[in-house]
């Protein structure tokens, strides 16, 4: 076979076919399915939620993981936090004239990695390639479909003092990638925390009845999420500066560059709305896992019913209002 | 009027040396600081070394502080 | 090291500064029969005691006035605008601080020429924009040097290194200022009330303590140079007024572990080596004398203003109040467009966009609505 | 709002917000799917389908619809054809900085138009933007879930003597995108064939329980399909080239440019195995359609158990193998 | 050797003419045939008319092909 | 015209011409011992048979050889590996029919230049290439320019368009060939049996009917000039053996609605004014004196071979018998690669990738396994 994608690759003629016979069909392991124009699930329940992204991330290897290992987690990982059990997965490609094969299946063979381990389904593929310059390397979509298992869905009506839990440290992620371009200088041995985060959620769910909402605050990172909940439900949230789980590593590249890891991306973080009374158990729980070990609550629910707006407690006791990023966080020298 | 951080210097070459920022590492320049050594607390700015750092001015400070904090408390 | 550092964010340590100053404070209002009025005359300090929640809490007790110090906000609009239009080419790379990069020229900022497809590039350093020209040769680098001191002497390292290298498709394109002729400028006109001045804690890496003994000699104003972690803002400005109730201005170094009094030589000499005294104009205000520095006539072969001919047209007059602001006239809430037309998602000012602005430190840090 | 997407439209702050707002719920129209990392689905079945597929058409609009109609026609299809009934779609746009705002709305109007013929209503949405240069305009991945309603799925048993039905003209789509391009000088009015098939199958469906399987035979063409389905199945099977149904502008621009109709990308057109018995039914049904009135036989079973091959019988009586194309089509001119 | 594809001439400039295969146009060159008019069919080979086609002789050959069909049916 | 054109496809003439053929091949059988041996010179006939299935039927009583008029096929491997070397640079804009693209060179095709990121361009005319490179002032365009006598006046019309626009940054990269050096080549041998030759129906439009009279006169070979529409074909074979069987040599023009006799006097002035006869090697044959054409001297601004300095090293030799079978000597199966190492998406030689190629028509159409 040769090593390079071509445009044949992406033509639906004999080359089209050997690259899904021989990538694809190898690693994500049906062969079946792999006849028909849509795949058949089968799903003993009523409740379905669904999830799509697409995954454009540069550079595509970096610490801690690579495009197809995240975009399986990425879209697991929406469905976990919706509540449900992730179960099938669709992938689509999009590759440029010229990638490396043998890239190619190592990031399929990552995708088809961590499904197994969130034990979910690669149900239906695509595959399209584009001339030289018409796409950077690899984009991917995946679109997850999971089930709800609890009788009540989430989100759950916020209640005033519920307090914001989050699994673990933030911005890791971004400061990882940031360095991984090397565009700043930066460099850091800081691994993303890309993770599939549905093991949590669902022992999460397991032991409280009284989790409101669960987000993994990607893009935007915390700030931007909590801004949006706390917009779209109406609920005004405080967050404690010193609560703030940050890895030195990160701490220092915001420093050097002027960013605020509040918005820095993270790709296996669980940020939760839980009920007052059950903090202390969901914070166990999270801690039982390697990637929930340094699960902590960052802040609370100060109002309810009002114009939703997020506030920031700092050290010396005033609060100020955090904003959605005007732009994207440049590195600011004066 | 500008950001400037505190970073040790965990290399030096002639012109250049290599920070630590809590973990987060880079190559900034010391034309500033020609005198500047290995374990050195330094301030960066753009990409350039300023100033180094002088830890018994910065712990005279926290004793100041202190002694005004518990000139307070008492 | 860290360990000390980090005590500089003390909060035990900082509210009992807090609890200090309130009872100084107290004292001068007695005594004068008005709340100290102190200016920062660094954009990072004005971000600094926004961000810490320092101007709120000290809010009807000590009267924190943003100064001149936000190099991004202080520069002429004709100066923005000229520094897009010269983005306005496929032959270009344009070079730049993240700072600069979605300033609203009177057309438009550099950000929308890099959608329409400019190649517009963010560096960390000065230095870097001389790689990238190394990289390309067949485009021309411009790296727009705007700061005050502590980024000036940067910008000449980075002019050395594109000469001793002789790197020919390298250009700089300098609108730099500097403290000095402004604060005289604000001190001699004496529209606003300044008591004391926070002196700027990295721009006196460079110039020095001494530097800052005209404001004593010639205006009987005391200053503070002091860093940006809160212990360090509420110790400076506590010193500020007890300098003030003992009506005995003096330059004090409240930063002696990162500033020496005589600052730093090296530095300076970079400076002399590669830059000359210029008038430069400042936003709202307009030219003044020997304000700026730009490239000795000897290295004119890397000043951008030469190498290319860019002829910004008379900016449109808007309703922005900048200038006021950084003069220290206004606070950015009386500016009617401040949170309404005016956002940092749609800014009408530099104040609004750059990281230091007073306008974005407003918006950002001290507006709950 | 500004008139041109800016990196800062995808990086999850206020400007995404605000395109997220103002273009796509706005246009899709629902304001409170938008609050959730995942959709949930209300679908009262248990057999399911999923499909996905990324496109990539340049250019972006051309006659008879742009890349946001043919995202949505071309995931219907492919649910349709499986035998199912279309319900849900998730849309991922990956979006160049630059690109027009308006041109995005009209792209998107054309999805939240067509998915309202189709009926099947958008789920699930993400925007991805990337550096000018990164991506050509835009690309679309979409993901449908449908549900099967028949007793028996599809595909069904090939039977000796089952007839190929193609529901109208092939390769007008291939041609008319040549013509969109403008690259080989070649000028057609000739309109793609863009449209949504799951009024047709449902029909066909109906009507007929001796379907044996559909296909909607996009990039690869008719005999790319066919020699799928031959090898997978393990069938032989002949089609007639007096039998196949090609427009007068298609034959001539493959006159000009030595390509064969067989192997130009459909998408509006449906290929159906069907028991002989009711052939003339399915027929019938077909031409009942605007978009079917063309549909004829073009070929039948003519070995099953076998290692499946294509033939085409000529003109003169004798038959030749059709295989998968070995590149793209290339304009011969020697 | 060479594809070349009978086209109807439906434009005529002085060196070039938009010619049409049953509903797909192109330019071409007619530098080899200048005695070229409006309705005339031409071989296209690569962009350029090389030949117009006679009706005529067209017609003559299917005429003797079907005179030996008959020869051969009666 | 056209319903009168569609006849040449007619089922009804074309089955009635078969049954003539079978009679009079049947007769030429009788006569001489052996089924009629035809050459199709044109490796359009050579497709055209095996796509209409003509060859298949006619099988055991007519036997049709693929001649060397694949433009492809016959281009010697040096020569494919200098055209896959010049596409090897960033500053080259490649131009080329569609038919060269894949064809396989000593290390790769011109189609894995371009996955590779070289910039490598299928136009539909050569005049498109021109336009190319004047809509890319800063890159070197070459087109490849390969063919016999029809394409040849067709490159002439781009040269002559480069030339009179003063296109400077156009070239081509000429390596054409002629029809009557090889036939004589082939006929002189005599290493295979060739009763009579199918004359190609387009490069006849430029050389006319009385430019075979040598076939006659000194080889009493007898030709019949036909087109490529089953009845074309059919009848064009029918002609040929009633020729066989009079044994009076003659050339038929049997495309005369397309075929002048005297041929395209204009394509020929154009040809004589560009080119100039040159030796050309041959696949599987080597040098050939004067058979081929390169552009005249005057115009040799316009040669790359002259602007770039290509050397392209000894091919390495492979087990690709394409060099017999463009001469005739071995049909396709007896290639012992054919279908198994060598297939359209792995070809071994240029006769199983050129559209034309006689592998790639035993390939697609003859092949049932
Ligand atoms: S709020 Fe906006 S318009 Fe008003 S002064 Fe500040 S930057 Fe200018
Ligand atoms: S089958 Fe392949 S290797 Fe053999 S002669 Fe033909 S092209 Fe060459
Ligand atoms: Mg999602
Ligand atoms: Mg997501
Ligand atoms: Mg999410
Ligand atoms: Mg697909
Ligand atoms: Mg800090
Ligand atoms: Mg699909
Ligand atoms: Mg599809
Ligand atoms: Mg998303
Ligand atoms: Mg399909
Ligand atoms: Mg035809």
């Amino acid at each position: 076979m040769v090593e390079k994608i071509s445009l044949a690759h992406g033509d639906g003629g004999e080359l089209a076919h050997q690259l899904i016979q021989n990538v694809f069909i190898t690693t994500f392991g049906h062969h079946d399915q792999a006849k028909l124009d849509a795949a058949i699930l089968h799903i003993p329940q009523e409740k379905l939620t669904i999830s799509t992204d697409s995954f454009v991330i540069k550079p595509t290897f970096f610490r801690g993981g690579n495009i197809g290992k995240l975009a399986i987690c990425g879209t697991v990982n929406d469905l976990a936090v919706s509540g449900a059990t992730p179960l099938y997965i669709t992938v689509a490609f999009i590759i440029e004239e010229g990638f490396s094969i043998p890239q190619l299946q190592k990031i399929v063979s990552s995708m088809a990695e961590e499904a197994k381990k969130a034990n979910v389904r690669i149900v239906s593929g695509d595959t399209k390639v584009v001339e030289r310059g018409s796409v950077d390397g690899i984009f991917i979509n995946t679109t997850g479909i999971g089930v709800i298992n609890t009788e009540e869905m989430l989100p759950k009506t916020i209640d005033k003092q519920d307090v914001i839990i989050i699994s673990g440290t933030i911005g890791d992620h971004g400061i990882s990638i940031l360095s991984a371009r090397g565009e700043l200088g930066l460099v850091t041995e800081l691994n993303s925390d890309c993770a599939s985060l549905n093991d949590l959620t669902s022992e999460v769910l397991n032991v409280s009845s009284r989790v409101k909402m669960m987000r993994d605050p990607t893009r935007g990172g915390v700030a931007t999420t909590l801004v949006e909940i706390c917009e779209d439900f109406n609920v005004t949230i405080e967050i404690n500066e010193d609560a703030l789980p940050v890895k030195e590593e990160v701490e220092g590249a915001c420093d050097i560059l002027g960013f605020d890891p509040l918005y820095l991306a993270n790709e296996g973080k669980l940020l939760l709305i839980v009920a007052k009374e059950d903090e202390e158990k969901v914070l166990a729980v999270l801690k039982k896992f390697d990637i929930g070990r340094e699960a902590t609550t960052i802040g609370r629910v100060s109002e309810v019913e009002t114009n939703g707006r997020l506030f920031l407690k700092m050290l010396l006791g005033s609060r100020r209002r955090l904003n959605r990023l005007a732009g994207m966080q440049l590195p600011r020298i004066c | 009027m500008c950001v400037g951080v505190p970073a040790k210097i965990i290399k030096v070459d002639e012109y250049s040396a290599v920070v630590d920022v809590m973990g987060s590492k880079m190559t900034v320049g010391i034309i500033f600081i020609p005198e500047v050594k290995l374990d050195d607390y330094v301030i960066v700015h753009a990409g350039q070394a300023m100033s180094i750092v002088d830890e018994e001015y910065a712990k005279a400070s926290i004793e100041e502080w202190r002694k005004m904090v518990n000139d307070r408390d008492a | 090291m860290i360990e000390t550092l980090k005590q500089f964010s003390s909060s035990t340590i900082s509210q009992a500064l807090l609890k200090q100053i309130e009872q100084k404070a107290g004292e001068y209002k007695e005594k004068f029969g008005r709340e100290p009025a102190l200016m920062e005359v660094c954009g990072s300090h004005t971000m600094a005691v926004a961000k810490t929640g320092v101007k709120k809490l000290l809010a009807g007790k000590v009267k924190l006035i943003s100064g001149p110090g936000c190099p991004v906000c202080v520069t002429d609009q004709k100066s923005i605008d000229a520094m897009i239009q010269l983005a306005e080419s496929d032959e270009r790379i344009i070079c730049t601080f993240g700072d600069m990069v979605r300033v609203p020229g009177t057309n438009r900022a550099l950000i929308d020429a890099k959608t329409d497809g400019r190649d517009v590039r963010v560096v960390y350093s000065p230095c870097d924009a001389v790689e990238i020209a190394k990289e390309n040769p067949d485009k021309q680098v411009v790296f727009l040097g705007i700061g005050f001191e502590t980024t000036i002497p940067v910008l000449a390292v980075a002019l050395k290194k594109a000469d001793d290298e002789r790197v020919t498709n390298f250009s700089m394109w300098v609108t730099t200022k500097l403290v000095e002729p402004i604060l005289r400028k604000l001190l001699n006109e004496g529209d606003v009330q300044v008591d004391g001045l926070l002196l700027p804690g990295h721009v006196s890496i460079v110039l020095g303590k001494y530097h800052y003994q005209y404001l004593v000699d010639e205006y009987r104003v005391p200053g503070v140079i002091c860093g940006f972690e809160p212990a360090e803002l509420l110790s400076g400005i506590y010193k500020s007024i007890e300098l003030l109730l003992n009506e005995n201005p003096e330059i004090i170094n409240s930063h002696q572990h990162v500033v020496r009094d005589e600052g730093n030589r090296q530095a300076q000499l970079m400076i002399d080596q590669y830059f000359q005294v210029c008038d430069e104009a400042w936003r709202g205000i307009g030219v003044i004398e020997n304000s700026g520095l730009d490239i000795r006539d000897q290295f004119i072969h890397l000043n951008a203003k030469s190498r290319f001919d860019i002829k910004a047209g008379e900016p449109k007059p808007t309703r922005c109040r900048c200038g006021e602001i950084i003069r220290g006239l206004i606070p950015p809430e009386e500016c009617n467009l401040f949170a309404k037309a005016c956002t940092p998602v749609n800014p009408i000012g530099p104040c609004m966009v750059s990281s230091e602005g007073s306008c974005a430190a407003s918006y950002q840090y001290l507006r709950e609505e």
